[in-house]
């Protein structure tokens, strides 16, 4: 019965996922759903709080990264593949709330519930992508979905939002069940709830047909996460539901953290023995495929910008599980380096309407006619972010796929690597939708009398944010080796045992 | 006995499926959990038995009912379109999964290997359960708390009266 | 012989000197300094024409830089003066002065007048290319440089509508020409390694004469295609009439005297090699004489003075080629140079005509001008008798020395050439009667009528000598001569390899000279008689056979025929290219449909997402469904 | 082997048919209240399978546990679920899932 | 810092911070813009004008860029004998570019020539990059730039166009970075001497498939019938400068990285598939010609000349001679200053008539006296007439095709001579047209809205062009002393086979031989060297 309190070097471990999950709680207590007379400075004060909490939360984060030791408190391991995913997900809740700081003010909605929502959020996610036991990975799943379900429908006085929410609900619940069914069976057959531990046990009956069933569960939860097809069909419509920095983080946090799951889950071809392996093999390269050509195809023929950055989104899936078809080490570092890309791409890209002060359903490209040039900077970040999001060198993208293909292609994959170019070229085609909107098409006189007679946007806080997402953008291009070795190298190294 | 249970509980369910009347699928459905927590009862484990009766029947149940009320929406409204594709679709889904897991169930090795082993341990007492999660599980459990948590803000945060 | 590049340079510092400051600075700079450059560069040219004759071998080869090097391919910057291109140098410096001059009085009026004297300078810099180059790559910068002269100075009238048609239709014509030499020269390259023509003439005496079709019989033939278009042969001939719209003296120099018969010095100029090709010499003779025929039939009623000289200058190219075909080199440049006389005399007069009626040049709008303009007509009466072959005018020599030959080479071909000579006796005689005699048929034009000035007259008169007298350089054996300018272009001609020697004067040379004289003159008479009071005999003759005057007037109808099955299948086909491939074919389904059935992809694939979460738990339940089949599989 | 009998795939088929109904209610059932019910009858299902393994385990006890943390995880769906109902009532006025269908495309 | 650097990415900076110039001060970025590349045009000229005899004992700028997981990229920049004239060009054709165009653009002036600048860097990148992973990278990064100067200042229809050239360049380009990876992967380098070794041990059928991906995007960018469709699009509605800069030095990336890239990795491939290569080439030469020919509008009209011209390059490089390939360098050269010439002729008349439909003029001649003057020159140097630029190229080409060491070359060099026929029958005709005959009395047409003869500073663009024409058609060995060698060391590596030159019968054996030669492919010829 050793219930007695962590040691430090447990504590070490528990503190980065403590301090949001703490201010989460706090922050409550000072501003729970009185937005009507609250005064600015609460607000500010609410705001610092989140902020100061996932600041910590990443003070911490980059200390472990600098030290060799990997902490861990009972089934929690902060490994490094862990730590980059917790800096993943900490730099990309910090970029939504600074975001949501605008875009709450724009929409007039300031509520504390959110941003709590939100870090509590951040905690599930840090502990679902820092354990390999099936039951905090479900209990953190859970943990940050259901402040998720609750966020989408945060704007409470949009009725699509409500909407949002409860599509969002409805299918993430059955996803669960499903996840949980799966990790019941994994648990009846090997008596253990450790993954890891799972695959290498003696007497685990990798080839059994239930045995299979269950890791088809578990697929299952990770690929809803992933918004991979077909398990896609949520992610459209919770995203436009969503306000847009709460879209942005679920596009990006989520699906991070899913796909690191899923690395950890299935590191490499032959993590699941002969049998399993080629078979799960074969399912991300269906699901792939699928999603490659669906997600894109659908994206392009959106009106609405949002929802195309959805599906924008559901189709850098495909091109990650790509990267789990290969399955080299250097594919799931390639996949790390393009998580981190696409974090600071689809932040940028999410906080652009924010940023272009587009508020509540504004979000279709005829919104968007003529305002790269009425917001330069904007416009040059927005021009970035969307070339790299299409891949288009020298920008950050571009290496995320070219690390993914190029393993592709080592591993023997050409046909996928040519769909996933074929791909690229479609996905083009949307994103020049886009910069089209921006930049070659003049505001409708509508559109320019509206402007004269709204106020002045201030959106100087998610205009920073997209400004760190192009830089980022840019950095990726010129600088991968830092990011890659520094960080995702490593991680994948530490997963893999390579070290 | 167990067959009884059984039975009750995929009755309770399948009137659940088949019931036009919201309150009376609530009620079907705590049959159900009757049924499930008799089958808790055969597994040696009057604990879980207990919860089931209490959490799920005594505290959601009521709680979704509470909402059926409140939402004064008993019956089924109208399909506005009828979707055959939906509706059978789903049937054949269903009962192709069906037929999956019961030929899964039959053709399983290692289940069969595990059915056939005798079943030891005594039945689950409250004093071991509380150590377990105490100790072993003490992450579990704070997460637990903070997804309560979570979900009650959450669901403050949404059904607050002034939009 | 420093001084030799000065030769072709003069003239083109004069081209642009008058054409960067012509307009500015008045008519008497411009002619000053267009006539003084043709002069300077006459006067060199004879002083290198002499320094050739003192040379070793008559012969000077001047290099002055690599202008090509690549490879194996290399292509020196240099002139050669020999015999050949000696002469042809005086003829272009020397009847490119005449005409000069004689422009200064014709186109005294012209607005552009320092513009035409620019064009009429880069001309003569171009011909000059042409001759003196000694690789055939610097004879086809002449060679496309006097082409686009020709082009520039047909479309001088430029704002008119049918001037800029004409200069595009020679350019055009001339150009599906040069696509014929630029093969002919690639097929030199790849056979002889080297483009120059001293190099290839070298290593051509070695050859064996190449029997049937062989390569070289390709590139002499493609080079003869060059020919064809350059020299209005058959059947490229179609551009020489309509460049009638150019200035007279124009007609004169371009089109009569010396750009019109490169086609002939190229042929001479790379003789050794056509000797090894007797396939392409006999082509060369055939279609030489089948356009002298079928020009100097449709030169039998034209209208327009011009029109009559340009289809008598096809004509006489014709006759040239025939020489050429019949392995009369020598004979066939004989006749380049007479013809260069006396053609540049008939439109000199021609456009003295012109000029004194005010721009008429409807033959029957004219009439009765002999006294009016006296020394035009004089002049252009001793041409007419060269040009008919009636001795011991120049054109009696050259043409009978042709004819000949090609009696030697086949009896039908001096048929072909007899007739034609006929038929110009008839229509040169015509164009004279309804001129000079008769009653003035345009009372109007006729009582403003004036002989032209001096500029024009003195020119006139000189190539009248030149044209009664220069026959007498070629006077054949058979009439005691011994046909000196064969003699003279010998090295040049053979460059000192073997000759294909043709038995001389074995024949019945003057028998068969006197039959065609004699049938020359009775047709000349006849075309004089007929017409020299008036247009009724002509008038009969279209009552009688409308058909043949139409067909006649209407030049066989080829331009339409061209028109009909070159130029219109080739616009559409132009049109089907763009319209059917590029924009149906290749944009619409090679691109567009790709992107719009990604589209519509998109759209049925979007079917999907229907909005009710039912269908999206639907969609979860098939893929859970499809996943757990493919891993139990 | 007997299914009927409460051997350990007895207990298995009953919880895969109880996932089975209540898939088929989430899909088959357009009152979001009703398909919200079958949400928590295939977590049941789960707890069905998940106690009777645990019982063939060697009852055990990591499977009392799990299944109270899915409890938990239940009791915080059905606050957030049936209040994003109520939201949505309050909206549409409505409880009919085929109707709150307004995002698409 | 480095010279070859400082021109790479010297441009690219300037004109970022250009691009973040408030729109107030467009004129004034449009001068520095201008001045900035006057600067690089001369520091250029300064540092490299000496080399070009030897551009290759420039040292490289070469050191390890980055290595993901094992595939070294190189930072390589280098200049040898095929990209140093290219280079030049480049540097040259910016600042006069801008010149020519001073003020054919209504707004934003500032931001487009910002975004000039940054295509040039795209283009001297992609011309110095020696590693096949940083050339790609300036290859698609040209793209960009380009894509907003066709779409925010282009014709009415400048959205379809920008995109479909966009999608066009990319298609290409993202299945050539599959094979580039394919082959990469297995050299373990971008270098393309590893690649070669890598590419040659490799199957056959697969370095055929490579060689294709390699070719298909080469073949897009130059254009290759029936690749070619995003051009005349892309020309027509781009604004004046963006053709100009397109034709002048982007197609030219084209031919370069054929010869620079596909073929020294692909030699057997690229022998193999020189057949197809050459057809296509011929068909772009007469088939743009064709369509040329019946085009109203004078900028489409030289969009389609443009692939009959580059048509030319093709069939050079597929020759394996070196004649050929010199002839393509050279014709690549002409190109741009010939069509880029051209481009900015038809910027100059259109800003004044505000229209470029052959039907709207003629007369111009009348109106306008300097400018025809140019345009005439220019016309002729597209048709190729001797002595000036056109010629020496397509003479070259020819020649090499047709002393090429395949059996094909002789018919194709004859076939494309046609496409010199219909060169001067479009471009001549169009003349005509539009310069020639009465001027057109409808007062609503454009030459009714000529006023203006060229001013001093259009004048001064055209001068210098017009000298180069003449310079490069006089002395083309200035031109391309610096490739020679280069191509001859290329064509030596890659085995190509020998000129086929043909041994005629000499006098001694001539009655054996004579009878039996029906074609000019047969008989007397055989193999020589």
């Amino acid at each position: 019965m050793n219930s007695a309190l962590p040691t430090s070097a447990q504590w070490a471990a528990l503190m980065p996922i403590l301090f949001p999950a703490l201010a989460a709680a706090v922050i409550p207590l000072a501003l729970l759903d009185r937005d009507a007379g609250v005064q600015k400075w609460i607000r500010a004060g609410v705001y610092a709080v989140a902020l100061f909490a996932l600041g910590a939360s990443f003070m911490f984060l980059a200390e472990l990264g600098k030290q060799s030791s990997q902490p861990s408190y009972q089934q929690l391991r902060l490994d490094y593949l862990a730590q980059f995913t917790g800096i993943f997900i900490v730099v990309a809740a910090a970029l939504a709330v600074l975001q949501s700081w605008d875009h709450f003010h724009q929409e007039g909605w300031v509520k504390g519930e959110t941003i709590s929502l939100l870090l509590f959020s951040v905690s599930g996610m840090m502990v679902f992508a820092s354990t390999t036991n099936l039951l905090v990975l479900f209990l953190g799943l859970e943990l940050f979905s259901i402040p998720l379900y609750a966020l989408t429908a945060t704007l409470r006085s949009r009725s699509s939002s409500s909407e949002g929410g409860l599509k969002y609900f409805i299918t993430g619940a059955v996803a669960a069940a499903c996840f949980l069914m799966g990790i019941v069976i994994l648990y009846g057959l090997t008596g253990t709830l450790d993954i890891s531990v799972m695959r290498l046990q003696a007497g685990t009956p990798l080839a059994d047909p239930l045995f299979i069933v269950g890791i088809g569960l578990l697929l299952v939860g990770f690929l809803f996460k992933v918004s991979a097809v077909p398990f896609h069909q949520w992610t459209p419509d919770v995203y436009v539901a969503s306000p847009h920095p709460i879209a942005g983080f679920m596009s990006v946090a989520t699906k991070g953290v899913a796909i690191v799951a899923l690395i950890r889950a299935f590191p490499g071809l032959t993590a699941w023995g002969p049998v399993l392996g080629p078979k799960v093999q074969g399912v991300f390269m269906l699901v792939a495929v699928l999603t490659l050509v669906v997600a894109n195809l659908t994206a392009l023929v959106q009106t609405s910008a949002k929802r195309m950055l959805a599906y924008s989104s559901i189709s850098h899936a495909g091109y990650l599980v790509l990267g789990l078809v290969a399955g080299t080490p250097g594919a799931l570092t390639g996949m790390l380096f393009y998580l981190a890309i696409y974090l600071a791409m689809n932040m940028g890209a999410f906080g652009l309407f924010t940023a272009f002060g587009l508020v509540g359903e504004k979000d279709t490209y005829e919104d968007l006619r003529g305002l790269g040039w009425k917001h330069p900077l904007m416009g040059l970040c927005a021009a970035l972010i969307l070339f790299s999001l299409a891949g288009v060198p020298p920008l950050g993208g571009f290496y995320g796929k070219y690390m993914i293909f190029k393993e592709l292609v080592a591993t023997g994959h050409v046909n996928l690597a040519i769909l996933g170019v074929l791909a690229s070229l479609v996905s083009m085609g949307y994103y020049l939708r886009f910069i089209v909107a921006l930049f070659l098409q003049a505001p409708t006189q509508a559109q320019e009398r509206e402007a004269t007679e709204a106020p002045v946007i201030q959106a100087s806080l998610a205009r920073g944010t997209v400004l760190v997402g192009a830089i980022l953008v840019v950095a990726g291009g010129f600088m991968q080796t830092v990011l890659v070795d520094g960080f995702a190298h490593r991680a994948i190294q530490g997963l893999l045992g390579l070290r | 006995m167990f067959l009884t249970f059984a039975i009750l509980a995929l009755a309770g369910a399948l009137a659940l499926l088949l019931q036009k009347n919201a309150i009376e699928a609530g009620l079907c459905m705590a049959l159900s959990f009757l049924g499930v927590s008799g089958l808790f009862v055969l597994l040696g484990n009057p604990v879980a038995a207990a919860l089931q009766i209490i959490v799920y029947a005594g505290a959601i149940l009521i709680l979704v009912l509470f909402v059926i009320m409140l939402l004064n929406s008993h019956e089924e409204e109208p399909a506005e379109v009828s979707r055959p594709i939906q509706r059978w679709g789903s049937v054949a889904l269903v009962a192709v999964l069906g037929l999956g897991a019961f030929r899964l169930l039959n053709g399983s090795p290692a289940l069969a290997e595990l059915a056939a082993k005798p079943v030891t341990g005594a039945s689950t007492n409250l004093h071991s359960l509380g150590d377990m999660l105490f100790s072993q599980h003490l992450l579990g459990f704070e997460v637990a708390g903070f997804l309560l948590l979570a979900a009650m803000i959450g669901a403050v945060a949404l059904v607050k009266k002034n939009l | 012989m420093t001084y030799a590049w000065l030769i072709p340079v003069l003239p083109l510092l004069g081209f642009l000197v008058n054409l960067l400051v012509g307009k500015k600075v008045g008519k008497g700079f411009v002619t000053a300094v267009a006539v003084g450059s043709v002069t300077l560069s006459f006067i060199l040219a004879v002083r290198l024409f002499l320094a050739m004759k003192g040379a070793d071998g008559h012969r000077l080869d001047l290099a002055y830089f690599t202008w090509m090097q690549t490879g194996a391919l290399t292509v020196p910057f240099g002139f050669t003066v020999d015999p050949l291109s000696g002469t042809m140098m005086l003829v272009i410096t020397g009847i490119g002065l005449l005409i000069h001059l004689y422009s200064v009085g014709y186109m005294h009026e012209e607005e552009g007048y320092y513009r035409y004297f620019a064009y009429l300078n880069l001309f003569v810099f171009f011909m000059l290319t042409l001759v003196l180059g000694d690789s055939l790559v610097l004879m086809f910068v002449g060679w496309e440089g006097v082409g686009l002269c020709s082009y520039l100075l047909i479309g001088y009238y430029f704002e008119t509508d049918y001037a800029p048609d004409a200069g595009l239709k020679a350019f055009l014509t001339n150009r599906v020409g040069d696509l014929g030499v630029a093969i002919g020269m690639m097929a030199l390259f790849a056979a002889f390694g080297t483009l120059t023509v001293s190099g290839i003439l070298t290593q051509a005496g070695h050859l064996a004469p190449e029997v049937g079709f062989g390569f070289l019989t390709f590139a002499t033939l493609m080079l003869f295609v060059g020919a064809t278009g350059k020299s209005a042969q058959l059947p490229l001939y179609l551009w020489l009439p309509d460049a009638m719209a150019g200035p007279t003296p124009v007609s004169a120099l371009i089109h009569a005297a010396t750009m019109v018969t490169s086609g002939i010095y190229l042929i001479c100029r790379l003789a050794p090699v056509f000797q090894l090709t007797p396939t392409t010499l006999t082509v060369v003779a055939w279609v030489g004489g089948l356009t002298a025929l079928f020009a100097a039939t449709i030169g039998l009623f034209q209208r327009d003075i011009k029109k009559v000289l340009a289809y008598s200058t096809v004509s006489q190219l014709g006759f040239m080629f025939l020489g050429l075909g019949a392995t009369g080199f020598a004979a066939g440049f004989f006749h380049v140079f007479t013809h260069a006389w006396f053609k540049a005399l008939l439109f000199l007069g021609a456009g003295s005509v012109i000029h004194a009626l005010h721009h008429q040049q409807d033959l029957f709008k004219m009439g009765g001008l002999k006294s009016k303009t006296p020394v035009t007509f004089w002049t252009m009466l001793i041409a007419t008798f060269a040009i008919m072959g009636l001795p011991p005018f120049s054109g009696f020599f050259s043409k009978d020395e042709i004819l000949y030959l090609a009696y030697l080479k086949s009896p039908l071909l001096w048929v072909i050439g007899v007739v034609a000579a006929c038929c110009t006796s008839f229509y040169m005689w015509r164009l004279m009667a309804l001129t000079f005699w008769g009653e003035p048929r345009d009372h109007h034009a006729y009582d403003h009528a004036h002989e032209s000035p001096k500029t024009m007259t003195v020119p006139l008169m000189v190539l009248a000598v030149g044209s009664a007298l220069f026959g007498f350089w070629g006077v054949p054996e058979a009439f005691g001569g011994h046909f000196a300018i064969g003699e003279w272009l010998k090295p040049a001609l053979t460059f000192g390899q073997l000759h294909g020697e043709h038995g001389h004067h074995a024949g019945p040379a003057i028998a068969l000279a006197a039959t065609s004289t004699v049938l020359g003159v009775i047709f000349g008479l006849f075309g004089w008689f007929k017409y020299k009071d008036g247009l009724a005999w002509e008038e009969g003759f279209i009552a009688k056979f409308p058909a043949v005057h139409r067909v006649l007037l209407n030049k066989y109808y080829v331009d339409e025929a061209v028109e009909l099955t070159i130029l219109g299948p080739l616009r559409w086909f132009g049109n089907v290219c763009w319209k059917l491939f590029d924009v149906i074919l290749i944009d619409g389904v090679g691109v567009n449909l790709p992107a719009a059935l990604t589209k519509v992809a998109g759209d049925f694939v979007a079917l999907f997402q229907t909005g009710r979460v039912r269908n999206y738990v639907f969609t979860m339940g098939l893929g859970v469904a499809a996943l757990l089949y493919m891993l139990l599989k | 082997m007997d299914l009927l009998s409460g051997t350990l795939q007895g207990y298995l088929l009953v919880a895969f048919l109880l996932f089975l109904i209540g898939l088929a209610t989430v899909l088959l059932r357009r009152t979001l209240l009703l398909q919200f019910m079958g949400i928590e009858l295939m977590l049941n299902a789960a707890n069905v399978a998940l106690l009777a393994f645990a019982r063939w385990r060697g009852s055990d006890l990591q499977g009392t546990v799990f299944y109270l943390f899915i409890i938990a995880v239940a009791a915080c769906e059905a606050a957030v679920g049936l209040a994003l109902v109520i939201g949505l009532h309050r909206h549409r006025a409505t409880t009919d899932a085929d109707k709150a269908s307004s995002l698409k495309q | 810092m480095n010279t070859l650097s400082l021109l790479v990415f010297g441009p690219a900076l300037l004109g970022l911070l250009l691009l973040f110039l408030p729109e107030k001060f467009g004129k004034a970025g449009k001068s520095i813009a201008f001045l900035g590349a006057v600067a690089f045009f001369v520091i250029g000229l300064q540092k490299l004008w000496g080399l070009r005899a030897d551009p290759s004992v420039l040292a490289p700028e070469r050191f390890t860029w980055f290595a993901v997981a094992g595939l070294p990229v190189e930072y390589h920049l280098a200049l040898d004998g095929l990209n140093y004239w290219l280079v030049l060009l480049t540097l040259f054709l910016v600042p006069l570019t801008m010149a020519a165009t001073w003020n054919s653009l209504k707004q934003g002036e500032g931001r487009f020539n910002g975004l000039f600048l940054i295509l040039s860097t795209g283009m001297l990148g992609a011309l110095l990059a020696q590693d096949l992973l940083f050339f790609y990278l300036f290859w698609e990064a040209m793209l960009i730039p380009m894509y907003f100067m066709i779409g925010v200042w282009g014709g009415d229809d400048r959205r379809y166009a920008a995109n479909k050239f966009f999608l066009f360049t990319l298609s290409g380009s993202l299945l050539w970075l599959v094979a580039l990876l394919m082959v990469a992967g297995k050299a373990g380098s971008f270098n393309p001497t590893l690649m070669a070794t890598a590419a040659a041990a490799m199957p056959f059928g697969t370095q055929c498939w490579l060689f294709l991906a390699f070719a298909v995007a080469f073949a897009i960018k130059v254009p290759l019938f029936p690749l070619h469709t995003w051009l005349p699009d892309a020309h027509t509605q781009a604004p004046t400068a963006g053709s100009a800069i397109l034709a002048g030095v982007l197609l030219k990336l084209g031919g370069y990285g054929l010869l620079k890239f596909a073929i020294p990795i692909f030699p057997a491939a690229a022998q193999h598939y020189a057949k197809p290569m050459a057809l296509l080439a011929v068909i772009a030469i007469i088939y743009g010609a064709l369509v040329a020919m019946v085009q109203r509008d004078i900028k489409k009209l030289v969009a389609y000349s443009s692939v009959s011209h580059m048509g030319f390059v093709v069939l050079g490089i597929a020759s394996f001679t070196v004649v050929g390939t010199q002839g393509a360098m050279l014709q690549m050269l002409n190109h741009g200053i010939s069509t880029g010439a051209l481009f900015l002729l038809v910027g100059m008349i259109y800003d004044r008539a505000h229209t470029r439909m052959i039907a709207d003029f003629g007369g111009v001649a009348v109106k306008m006296p300097v400018f025809t003057a140019f345009f005439f020159i220019v016309t002729l140097s597209s048709i190729g007439l001797p002595l000036t630029n056109g010629f020496v190229g397509e003479f070259w080409i020819l020649n090499g095709a047709f002393t090429s060491g395949f059996q094909w070359g002789r018919l194709y060099a004859c076939l494309a001579t046609f496409g010199v026929v219909l060169g001067a029958a479009y471009m001549l005709w169009m003349f005509k047209r539009v310069f020639w005959g009465a001027e057109n009395p409808d007062p609503e047409s454009g030459t009714h809205h000529l006023h203006d003869d060229l001013n001093l500073r259009e004048i001064a663009v055209m001068l210098p062009l017009i000298g180069l024409i003449f310079w490069m058609g006089l002395r083309p060995g200035t031109f391309v002393a610096a490739s020679e060698a280069s191509v001859t060391a290329l064509l030596k590596e890659v085995q190509a086979p020998a000129p086929n030159m043909i041994t005629l019968a000499p006098a001694a054996a001539a009655p054996a031989h004579g009878t039996e030669a029906p074609t000019p492919e047969a008989g007397h010829v055989e193999e020589h060297r």
